[in-house]
């Protein structure tokens, strides 16, 4: 087996595994292969992890990463290769098996039960017990010890789905880590924590190291690699192209890896084109006044001009996210304040109103506001557009068709068909069509909430590239990220929230992630100017 | 040991039908009503919907209420014994309707006063012996029966079978459930005239299930009366009409005005008389010779 | 305590403890009829009429219940009124033996009943509805055939009967007692047991809680085992106390377990759902039954028959609509 | 990799043209939950497998697959209805009301141009309930349905105190028993709106939302489905197509019963709808799971 990296004559240096010795290994998966209906998602996949080890897996947008996870956890079955645990061979039948042979699992999606409180969440399956029956008071106690590792207190007996995403990731990994589990396997644990969650995290993930549990690292946030990992596989196209320490590597070495490029080459591609060009009007489009009330909102206010970038930062819980709900009219408990669109004010009851008046909003939660599962992913991206390409209520299909090639070229979507169900999709890729779905229609105002969540480095650029293009003639964005860096290079302004209240605006050279952090982390509030 | 009938002017009387989705059930409940006017009772009028439990549950919410007397068609011969027996040690007569239950556990004199009602038997043997008559004892013959358990289909296919057990040129081709019902006796007919088109002979359990049949015939083509000749039982209107259109040849009457006898009956026992086991109702044969006089009449 | 926390917590506030709301609904709906029902008939309250009205609904209040869990993990039973009849001719046949015997034997065939459905929902990845369905039309063959499509005479000479009419301490019907049993063991498996718990996941989350390691087929065995059991008990009740096993009996029941359970607001889309509120559903739906009997006494008018199902219909729209009016309120936040 | 070389691997999964086909049953649970009706109704049904003539098959399963037409869109925007039967009832109640009225009677064209204009409209009204009831009030399906199943039949015996209305009308009855071309006009009429609906749903706007709004209706509405209208649209088509069923079901007997007319025909209509609706939309119903 050749597991190399394509650039290894140019580095002079062999890529394949650093192990000495494959006895300190506590799992080792070989010549994994996987296809779903005849398209293989794995063929001839890799990975061998020690004891005590963080390891990264990095790779495209629908390298097989997730794949790769759940052969390993059982929710999935392999064609084909051996997976050998703590020594031995094993092949598990269910998440269930896994889990009780040490193999505890945070999932890409969130996947808990939102009826349900959150001591039962993290407590499911493995119930404290008295007399046969549930424990109670010992499984409450249970759940707020393991958040408080975390930095949590919450009223844990309150149903899950009151907590908004972020609070129900975090209930995830903390129920995961909580397993007493030899690896713990985390596929992009990051995508909706913010700066400050992340840093309780990555401290999680350090005890656990200590303690000898190996974790198992899935992310495209690759600077956080650098803070955590210890080792790196990267898998392209289902296989596995090669492992080596994080010492040995330069992100760019590592974007490289993932896209089978040169290096240089890519350096010379330069940074994307998401900077902004300055060439957003003075004309406001969009005010904001006072919105209070829809859970987290306190007072807010802040004005969108035609055709700019507006990033709206925050830390999580700030209501970043309900702000741009309650414009699209997705709140109907708001108490006060008023939004106006040209100056005239709007009070939108549902979305196909705000639809209508020429806004998008692409939601933060993928898979309960964003995909219709069972659907292709040509049916999902042409959902909102529908309407115009229709006549007398009939579908012009060669023209949805030819919009939905052009679409999945230009963001790169890695599907089989664009008749392939969404739902098949790889996160990533799944988010590239929700993305698309937008901007297939055109706006006057796209509101993106987490927008590039779960989205290969590689494709990141080309959706940031295409969102300066768009508003370069005349689209204007208000866009929510929860990573700084990406709003200060691609945003003209940033309005920063705490609290529910609208406390700064940051543009040109005010705008860098030190004075985001700084105004986040002020007492004082004063609203903006 | 039958709780006694105390003489009064006006009584509080349950009538607990069973269900009320075929026309016969439906006079049968018109006479009850009807005779509660002339015969001066507070009528408490309950409907099973066709559910032997609920029957019962009805016949207890009826004792609840103090009734002086129970009329009650049981839906079946078994399930409805409780109601009988609760009845009695609670101390209310009760008088069976147009079918009876098992009179292994529960017997007229001792459980319940009576009962009312036709000789089912004698309903399928009349109408065999007017086909034997009339075919010189030769057919073919698909029999539709009623609702599969039920007391008149047991009866009536017992009556009608034994006739016809005797004449070696008879054949029973085929036997159904129609379930009473017009639609399903068209749909079971077009099925069974399929595998038997050289039937002759439609015997059905009651005129819904045979006006189905007629209609199945004249959708396949042959003449209802004349390629296929058609029996049954009941004696409704829609029935007697298709004697005199020629397309039916007899039905026996199964008469569901019990009100009057049911009133008549109940006054006897009030007045300390001794009830016979089983007052019979008389049933009348209408052909083609009486179909017109009595068309008005019927229901 | 951090600032996510604090706000977390107050937002959560919104919700506390649903399912007791849930039963406070459907115990007032059920207090004002009861009321009114008491003042309008002098003997709706008489010990006669409750004995035999609470004897009569134990059947349904068994399904009902069995029902409350298949529908708390999403999915549904339509075979319960079959199986019903087909444990009632079962027992009967076993009567002879007596209550010691017919008891369990009518219980396991529940128990078989719902281990089918539930290999075939979980193995054979077939849907609950379909699955239910064609034990439907196969338990009611299955009675028909045992019991050469007629009622079954059960033995009134063994303790059989005793069962079905008689009571325990002179006072209480043997079919209340049993009921109330059940409808205790299910509360306590519901909220005290993991497997309660386990159910409840399932129907809020089918595929979270496979990923999350819950042995889910395991679960839903359990579940429709559960529910074929009860409708077993109801069906030895019903042989009992009607004196016969009946092959036709119970068409539709499945039908008012699943309204019972609605009515008490559990949610059909699995996850939510109240035993207490199941167990009062039905009364509540038994009730109208017996209200209009005794409306019929009265004398003043006599309903037909289709006015009865007219003005049944119309009570389960109003208390529907009631209840939906209640709940979505409640979830309005959540909608989105 | 050759596994061979591995003494105590598992054995290799490559897909072979068995296991694929094994996994297509496996995936396709409505298809197989058909084959178990159908073996359970052979088993239990004497004389199921005796039909030989498509003939008759026509005229029975017309009804059935019309109904199960309007009950494959109401399951495939992940619903159910419940009162299918019970709309037959009243269509097929009301439309001889109409033409034997005084008034049909004086204008027998008129009259019977009314009758199955009112009976079928009556149908889609109670149908539009439903909807109503589902989409505004968000009752659950199965339980919103089961309120005209219980009482749509009652109303329909109310209107005739359960009394079978029989006519002789040869023009309504040709729509039972009548012929074009030698084939029963019901399978004509079973045959266009089965075309037209299924031309609906796969060119125009409306499936398409429709088949959103049953996989998830909440990022549905977010990407401006106007799902409630969808619902209500929904249940409007499918009880204007039982009132069609209720109707031609009145004409083959000559006598409207509500009593008997559509009993049972949800569960019949929804057994056939999982297969039909599997052929509609090439197996993309939203699974029955939530039922
Ligand atoms: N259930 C499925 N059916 C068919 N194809 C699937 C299925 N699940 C995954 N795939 C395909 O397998 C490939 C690998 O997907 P996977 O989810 O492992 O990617 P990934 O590396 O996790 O990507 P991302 O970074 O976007 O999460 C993709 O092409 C995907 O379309
Ligand atoms: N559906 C809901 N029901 C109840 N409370 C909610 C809901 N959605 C959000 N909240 C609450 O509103 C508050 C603000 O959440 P919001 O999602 O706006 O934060 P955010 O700044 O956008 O963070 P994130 O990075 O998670 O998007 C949170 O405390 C959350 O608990
Ligand atoms: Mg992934
Ligand atoms: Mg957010």
């Amino acid at each position: 087996m050749n597991h190399s990296y394509p650039t290894e004559a140019q580095q002079g240096a062999s890529l394949s595994s650093t192990l000495s010795n494959d006895g300190d290994l506590v799992l080792h998966m070989k010549g994994i292969h996987k296809h779903f209906a005849g398209v293989p998602a794995l063929s001839d996949a890799e990975l061998k992890i020690k004891a005590g080890e963080v390891h990264a897996i990095i790779g495209q947008n629908g390298a097989g990463k997730s794949t790769l996870i759940k052969v390993l956890n059982g929710a999935h079955k392999h064609d084909e290769g051996d997976i050998y645990f703590m020594g031995e061979e094993v092949s598990y039948a269910s998440p269930h098996k896994a889990q009780m042979a040490g193999i505890s699992t945070i999932f890409q999606e969130v996947n808990l039960i939102g009826y349900r409180s959150i001591t039962e969440n993290i407590c499911l399956g493995h119930e404290p017990k008295r007399f046969g029956m549930v424990d109670w008071r010992k499984a409450h106690a249970h759940a707020r010890e393991t958040l408080a590792r975390f930095g949590l207190e919450l009223d844990v007996e309150q149903p899950l789905s009151t907590f908004n995403i972020a609070i129900q990731q975090l209930v995830a990994i903390a129920r995961a880590v909580a397993l007493d589990a030899r690896i713990v396997i985390m596929d992009e644990p990051t995508s909706s924590l913010d700066e400050r969650e992340k840093e309780v995290l990555f401290r999680v993930i350090k005890e656990l190291k200590a303690s000898g549990v190996a974790i198992l690292y899935v992310s495209h946030h690759l600077d956080e690699l650098f803070q955590i990992c210890d080792e790196i596989t990267v898998m392209r196209d289902g296989k596995t192209v090669g492992q080596r320490a994080i010492g040995d590597m330069t992100k760019l070495d590592m974007v490289a890896a993932m896209l089978g490029k040169d290096p240089e080459e890519i350096a010379r591609g330069g940074a994307t084109n998401f900077a902004s060009t300055g060439r957003a009007s003075d004309q406001v489009l969009l005010s904001v006044e006072n919105l209070e009330g829809a859970g987290a909102l306190k007072n807010v206010s802040f004005d969108l001009y035609k055709s700019e970038i507006l990033g709206l930062a925050g830390l999580l819980g700030s209501g970043r996210s309900e702000v741009a709900r309650a414009i699209f009219g997705l709140d109907s408990d708001l108490k006060k304040g008023e939004v106006f669109l040209e100056g005239e004010k709007m009070d939108f009851t549902d979305p196909m109103a705000a639809i209508e008046k020429g806004f998008g909003f692409c939601s933060e939660d993928r898979k309960e506001d964003g995909i219709i599962p069972q659907l292709s992913v040509r049916e999902n991206l042409t959902l909102v557009l529908l309407p115009k390409i229709s006549k007398y209520g009939l579908i012009d299909e060669s023209k949805e068709r030819q919009l939905v090639t052009d679409f999945i070229q230009r963001l790169g979507i890695k599907t089989a068909s664009m008749e392939q169900p969404i739902s098949q999709l790889s996160g990533g890729n799944q988010q590239k069509v929700l993305l698309a779905r937008w901007l297939v229609t055109n706006p006057n105002i796209l509101i993106l909430d987490e927008p590039t969540r779960g989205i290969d480095v590689g494709a990141k650029g080309e959706i940031q590239s295409l969102i300066r293009r768009l508003a370069d003639d005349g689209l204007t964005v208000l866009m929510i990220s929860s990573e700084f860096e990406e709003l200060v290079e691609g945003a003209d302004r940033v309005i920063v929230l705490q609290d529910g209240h609208s406390i700064q605006a940051l543009a040109n050279d005010q705008l860098t992630e030190n004075a985001i952090m700084k105004a986040i982390a002020q007492e004082t509030r004063h609203p903006v100017a | 040991d039958l709780p006694a009938l105390e003489k009064k002017d006006r009584y509080k009387v349950g009538f607990a039908q069973t269900e009320s989705n075929n026309p016969w059930r439906i006079a049968e409940t018109k006479s009850f009503k009807d005779t509660a006017a002339s015969c001066n009772w507070d009528l408490v009028y309950t409907d099973a919907a066709g559910s032997a439990a609920k029957q019962v549950s009805d016949v207890d919410s009826m004792i609840a209420q103090g009734v002086d007397v129970i009329f009650l068609p049981p839906r079946e011969e078994r399930p409805l014994l409780p109601a009988v027996l609760r009845a009695k040690a609670q101390g209310v007569p009760v008088f069976l309707v147009d079918r009876s239950v098992d009179e292994k556990v529960a017997k007229a004199g001792r459980d319940y006063v009576t009962f009312l009602g036709s000789n089912f038997i004698e309903q399928g043997a009349i109408a065999a012996n007017w086909l034997i008559e009339k075919t010189g004892g030769k057919g073919l013959i698909l029999e539709l029966e009623g609702t599969t358990g039920s007391s008149p289909a047991n009866d009536r296919r017992k009556g009608f079978d034994d006739e016809i057990a005797k004449h070696p040129d008879m054949k029973i081709l085929a036997s159904q459930s129609g379930d009473f019902a017009r639609d399903k006796g068209r749909k079971v007919t077009e099925t069974l005239l399929q595998t038997y088109p050289n039937a002759d002979v439609i015997y059905a359990h009651n005129d819904e299930m045979a006006i189905g049949a007629i209609q199945a015939l004249e959708a396949a083509g042959r003449v209802p009366g004349k390629d296929v000749l058609i029996v049954s039982v009941d004696g409704t209107r829609d029935a007697l009409q298709a004697i005199l259109d020629g397309k039916m040849g007899v039905t026996v009457e199964s008469s569901p005005f019990f009100g009057p006898l049911a009133c008549e009956t109940m006054k006897r026992y009030a007045n300390g008389e001794t009830i016979e086991p089983w007052v019979r109702v008389t049933d009348r044969v209408f052909t083609i010779e009486n179909a017109a006089k009595h068309i008005d009449e019927a229901y | 305590m951090n600032i996510l926390s604090m706000m977390s917590n107050l937002s959560g506030m919104k919700r506390k403890r649903n399912t007791s709301k849930q039963a406070e609904g459907v115990l007032v709906a059920l207090m004002l009829i009861t009321l009114f029902a008491s003042l309008r008939y002098d003997a709706f309250l008489s010990e006669y009429n409750i004995m035999t009205f609470l004897s009569y609904n134990s059947m349904f209040i068994l399904i009902g219940l069995g029902m409350c869990f298949v529908i708390m993990t999403g999915g549904i039973d339509l075979s319960v009124g079959s199986v019903v009849a087909l444990s009632s001719v079962v027992v009967a046949h076993a009567s002879p033996y007596g209550i010691e015997v017919a008891l369990p034997v009518g219980i396991l065939v529940g128990v078989l009943a719902g281990a089918i459905n539930a290999f075939v929902i979980t193995k054979l990845k077939i849907v609950p509805f379909i699955a239910t369905l064609a034990m439907m039309l196969g338990a009611r063959g299955m009675a028909l055939v045992l019991s050469d499509n007629q009622s079954v005479q059960v033995s009134w000479d063994s303790n059989f009967t005793q069962f079905g009419l008689g009571k325990m301490f002179d006072f209480i019907p043997w079919p209340i007692v049993a009921m109330l049993v059940a409808f205790v063991f299910c509360w306590i498996l519901l909220e005290k047991f993991a497997f309660g718990r386990h159910v409840l996941s399932i129907g809020g989350n089918e595929e979270a809680s496979k990923l999350m390691g819950l042995e889910v087929n395991k679960t839903l065995f359990g579940v429709y085992i559960l529910s074929g059991a009860l409708a077993g008990l109801s069906g030895v009740m019903l042989a009992s106390g009607f004196g016969a096993g009946q092959p036709l009996e119970g068409l539709g029941w499945e039908l008012s377990a699943i309204a019972a359970v609605v009515v008490g607001g559990t949610l059909l889309t699995g996850g939510l759902g109240s035993i207490t509120s199941t167990l009062l559903g039905a009364i509540l739906l038994g009730l109208i039954f017996n209200i209009l009997n005794f409306e019929n006494g009265l004398g003043t008018i006599s309903f037909s028959a289709y006015w009865q199902s007219v003005i049944r219909g119309g009570f389960l729209l109003v208390v529907v609509v009631i209840q939906a009016k209640v709940i979505n309120s409640k979830m309005r936040r959540t909608e989105f | 990799m050759n596994s061979s070389t591995l003494a105590e691997s598992p054995k290799p999964k490559v897909p072979t043209v068995g296991t694929k086909i094994a996994s297509q049953i496996k995936n396709n649970g409505a298809l197989w939950a058909f084959f178990l009706l159908l073996v359970i109704n052979i088993l239990i049904t004497p004389n199921f497998l005796q039909i030989q003539t498509l003939y008759v098959n026509l005229t029975q399963v017309a009804t059935v697959a019309i109904v199960a037409i309007g009950m494959t869109l109401v399951i495939a925007s992940g619903g159910i209805d419940l009162s299918v039967g019970a709309l037959m009832a009243l269509a097929g109640t009301v439309a001889p009301m109409i033409f034997l009225s005084d008034f049909g009677v004086a204008n027998p064209e008129l009259g019977l141009f009314v009758a199955i204009v009112v009976a079928i409209s009556a149908a889609g009204i109670a149908g539009l309930f439903n909807g109503f009831l589902i989409s505004k009030y968000k009752i659950q399906p199965i339980i919103a349905t089961l309120i005209l199943f219980i009482s749509g039949r009652g109303i329909a015996q109310v209107l005739t105190n359960g009394e079978l209305q029989t006519f002789d009308n040869p023009s309504f009855e040709f729509i039972g028993t009548g012929r074009v071309f030698g084939v029963p006009v019901q399978a004509w009429i079973t045959l266009v709106l089965a075309l037209s609906i299924a031309w609906v749903l796969k060119r125009s706007i409306y499936g398409r939302f429709l088949l959103a709004v049953g996989g998830n209706e909440k990022a549905a509405e977010l990407a401006g489905v106007p799902a409630t209208k969808v619902k209500l649209m929904t249940y409007m088509v499918c009880g204007l197509l039982a009132g069609i069923a209720g109707i031609i079901t009145t004409a083959i007997n000559s006598a409207s019963d509500a009593n008997q007319t559509g009993q049972l025909m949800e569960l019949d209509a929804i057994s056939a709808a999982i297969v039909g609706g599997v052929l509609l939309t090439g197996g993309r119903l939203p699974s029955l799971v939530r039922f």
